[in-house]
């Protein structure tokens, strides 16, 4: 199952900028750890509300040195500002937000995606832990309350695993829930029928993304180069 | 009514060995690292901590488990590093061997449990976990087209937690993300004990601006703003 | 079942004065509407915290007519004043409080008794509604979820029914909650053997109140006169 | 994301027939009358409200009784007299003819439903009611010594509330005993509607202060300050 990596596609930063495009204004969105935290550099000045899960509504960009708040991070645990109207609640009614559906849009990471939409993030069988200890965090939360869920990944693991797979081998963060993958290598919609292979990055085809893919996509008759 | 302790040692000073006690904070954001700093000097063992991570970030709960003061661990994000990289730390090396017990809850239903036990419902019905490692041995049941977890509530012995301003009659304002825990983990606790920035005497803080009413908390500390910076992933 | 109303016991006020001296200093009440919000006028400067149910601790006095201030009531929609140290929360969180065992002690109004503890309170059949339909209000959740339950009400009905009863007629508030029934005639406990009598009003003997309460009383070897 | 309506006309004018609206208010406090006398002007009918209490204290829910607006009642303390005393109001002569239907919940179960239904909590397990009529239909279950009854979560679809500020977010401070259903119906419900007394821009509310987070809140309208005043029972 071991596939090359041989292809070479967007940066953390563009698959980032892919997201914030695909994110609609006016809306409430939780930006996951890692790749998805990357999104917010581009949605700056955008009417979109940002939500940090550990109680806060439109956080704003990264504070700079002098600006550091201690009592005021992010849910990665970085120094943040706010803006004029965010407002502070509990860890508790941030998570009954989460449930409550008032999350138009959660970006996460992934370990694997399955083609039914499964989502497999939160522990890496490779660590060695017991199969119930992990950091599950918020994503199993966030995964299931969203409205829409967006997956921010490269394509293929380090040493070369597909992480878009028939059926994820590692614990599940949720059932049927994601809505778009968007990796290095192409942007994938999960559709009823299956995976819909959308775009494409620049100098690469259908076969290529295919070649690095367990399950068989199925290629949008509007198949673009991925634009932002 | 005044609840205020003297100092730390004492506010701390009746936690038996056994105990169960809820520590606030989201990594650096609101974690009482005096009251922890306290306890792990006071040796109270085979305790349950229930928490969202175990360290560092908060460094000085590991230190309760290098000092073998804990007996299990509650948590939802228990690990500072992530799935595939970092520094193994000290809880995570006695979970690995089988010195530490441990369970995992996502992070939404982790502080629903403790809302649960504060708010005297016995227990809930979630969408989140169903279909994962979460759901096992749990009731699960269909609403609509959904189906549910059952969670029970958890309520702790202790609880300590962390405010930006305390009165002496244990009304508690926050501060920003430092909010977090703090309220549900002082209502669900038999004992909050509070370590404050501010002290201030009952009427200085406005009544609309008390983010944990005075009833669900039994002890004030006043401790020094902390001077530990968030560390960036 | 009528028993004449022959005897002259305390007066509403007294009542409520015989239940704040039995109130213990350092704790948290919650007064219900009717005789038990008279209970407040007994307890000013007492280490002793009132819960409103709408949301509120450390309610202070009635407001006189120029502290009138429509954004603050009591639970029985009478303005009152703010002590210092009130705070404000929703009535969500007001429940919350009272099912988690914060209330050391709630006295409440009843239409009857059991000897069992049972208390009645919410809805009077006469009234002719239908049997699910009343004024339930806070009541179910104060009488389970409060530490100790104090009844406070006259001895007999107006017209001259039993309100101490060996079985409950009116649909129920809650089942085996009531600690203590303080009325204008005597004090009461609710015992794991029946119902224990206390205290009877200045002139009165155990067999008078006896003869207007219908279950069998146990006379406490310490039987007094209603003291405050 | 300007959230302001110029008129409460506007603000209520898509509310259809046969749609649920809970209503804030605890008695005098709290209670959105100009919302109220909006959705009388409006007409709408068929409606489900879900309030405390029908009037008169909030006299103006009676008035949709009295219109023919309201099709059932979910209330808590549905009538202002007390169960011995008082004058009939017309909520009760409609409830006695078998125009208008009610249920009726404990005041602690009431807002707990509703807090479930926008936390994303399909049901929970309350001890209050066990051996009332509260029980009746509902799932029992043991947990411990104790029993507790099965309440599901209840979602209208609109939210009529009020606060002291709001700004063009939707973020909303809330005064004193005033705040009572308001933060609980705003998560709730689909569309909540604000009235505001005063009308503030991003920023005026410190973060600390917003008892209702923005999120919740889909329009807000500036009304006058009430000029009524709490009637004494």
């Amino acid at each position: 199952m071991n596939v090359t990596k041989k292809f070479k596609g967007l940066s953390r930063e563009l698959i980032a900028l892919r997201i914030a495009s695909e994110l609609e204004d006016g809306t409430c969105v939780n930006l996951g750890i890692g790749i998805p935290t990357l999104v917010s550099d581009w949605i700056e000045g955008r009417d979109i509300i940002l939500q940090a899960e550990l109680g806060m509504l439109n956080t704003g960009p990264l504070a700079s040195k002098d600006e550091v708040e201690q009592d005021l991070i992010n849910a990665s645990c970085q120094p943040v500002t706010e803006l004029a109207g965010s407002c502070y609640f509990s860890e508790n009614e941030s998570f009954a937000m989460i449930r409550g559906g008032y999350m138009d849009a959660a970006v996460l990471g992934a370990l694997q995606v399955s083609e039914k939409g499964d989502l497999a993030g939160w522990q890496n069988p490779g660590r060695g832990l017991p199969e119930d200890i992990g950091n599950i965090g918020g994503s199993m939360d966030l995964a299931v309350g969203a409205k829409k869920v967006i997956i921010a990944m490269m394509h293929i693991t380090n040493d070369g695993q597909y992480k878009i797979v028939k059926e994820c081998s590692y614990p599940l963060t949720a059932q049927r829930v994601v809505d778009l993958i968007v990796t290095d290598l192409a942007v994938i919609e999960v559709t009823k029928k299956g995976l819909l292979l959308r775009e494409v990055a620049s100098g690469l085809t259908a076969e290529d993304v295919q070649s690095v893919t367990e399950p068989k996509l199925i290629v949008s008759p509007k198949l673009t180069e991925i634009h932002f | 009514m005044d609840k205020v302790f003297p100092s730390l040692d004492e506010a701390v000073a009746d936690i038996p060995d056994g105990a169960s006690i809820a520590i606030s904070g989201f990594f650096t954001a609101g974690t009482p690292i005096p009251l922890i700093n306290a306890l792990a000097k006071q040796g109270a063992k085979d305790l349950t901590i229930i928490c969202m991570q175990m360290g560092p970030g908060n460094e000085d709960i590991n230190e309760l488990v290098i000092n073998k003061q804990v007996k299990k661990a509650i948590c939802n994000y228990p690990f500072y590093r992530s799935a595939s990289r970092g520094a193994e730390s000290p809880t995570e090396q006695a979970v690995r061997a089988g010195e530490l017990e441990m369970e995992v809850y996502p992070m939404g239903t982790f502080s629903e449990k403790l809302r649960a036990a504060g708010a005297g419902i016995a227990a809930f019905y979630t969408p989140t976990g169903v279909g994962t490692v979460v759901e096992r041995g749990k009731e699960k049941k269909k609403f609509g087209e959904q189906e549910y977890l059952l969670e029970l509530a958890l309520k702790p012995d202790y609880a300590f937690v962390y405010a930006y301003k305390g009165d002496r009659m244990g009304n508690l304002q926050c501060h920003m993300t430092a909010r977090n825990y703090s309220p549900e983990m002082s209502a669900a606790a038999q004992i909050t004990i509070a370590a404050v920035e501010n002290l201030a005497e009952p009427g200085e803080i406005d009544g609309d601006m008390v983010h944990i009413p005075g009833v669900y908390v039994q002890r004030v500390v006043k401790i020094d703003r902390p001077d530990y910076f968030p560390t960036i992933d």
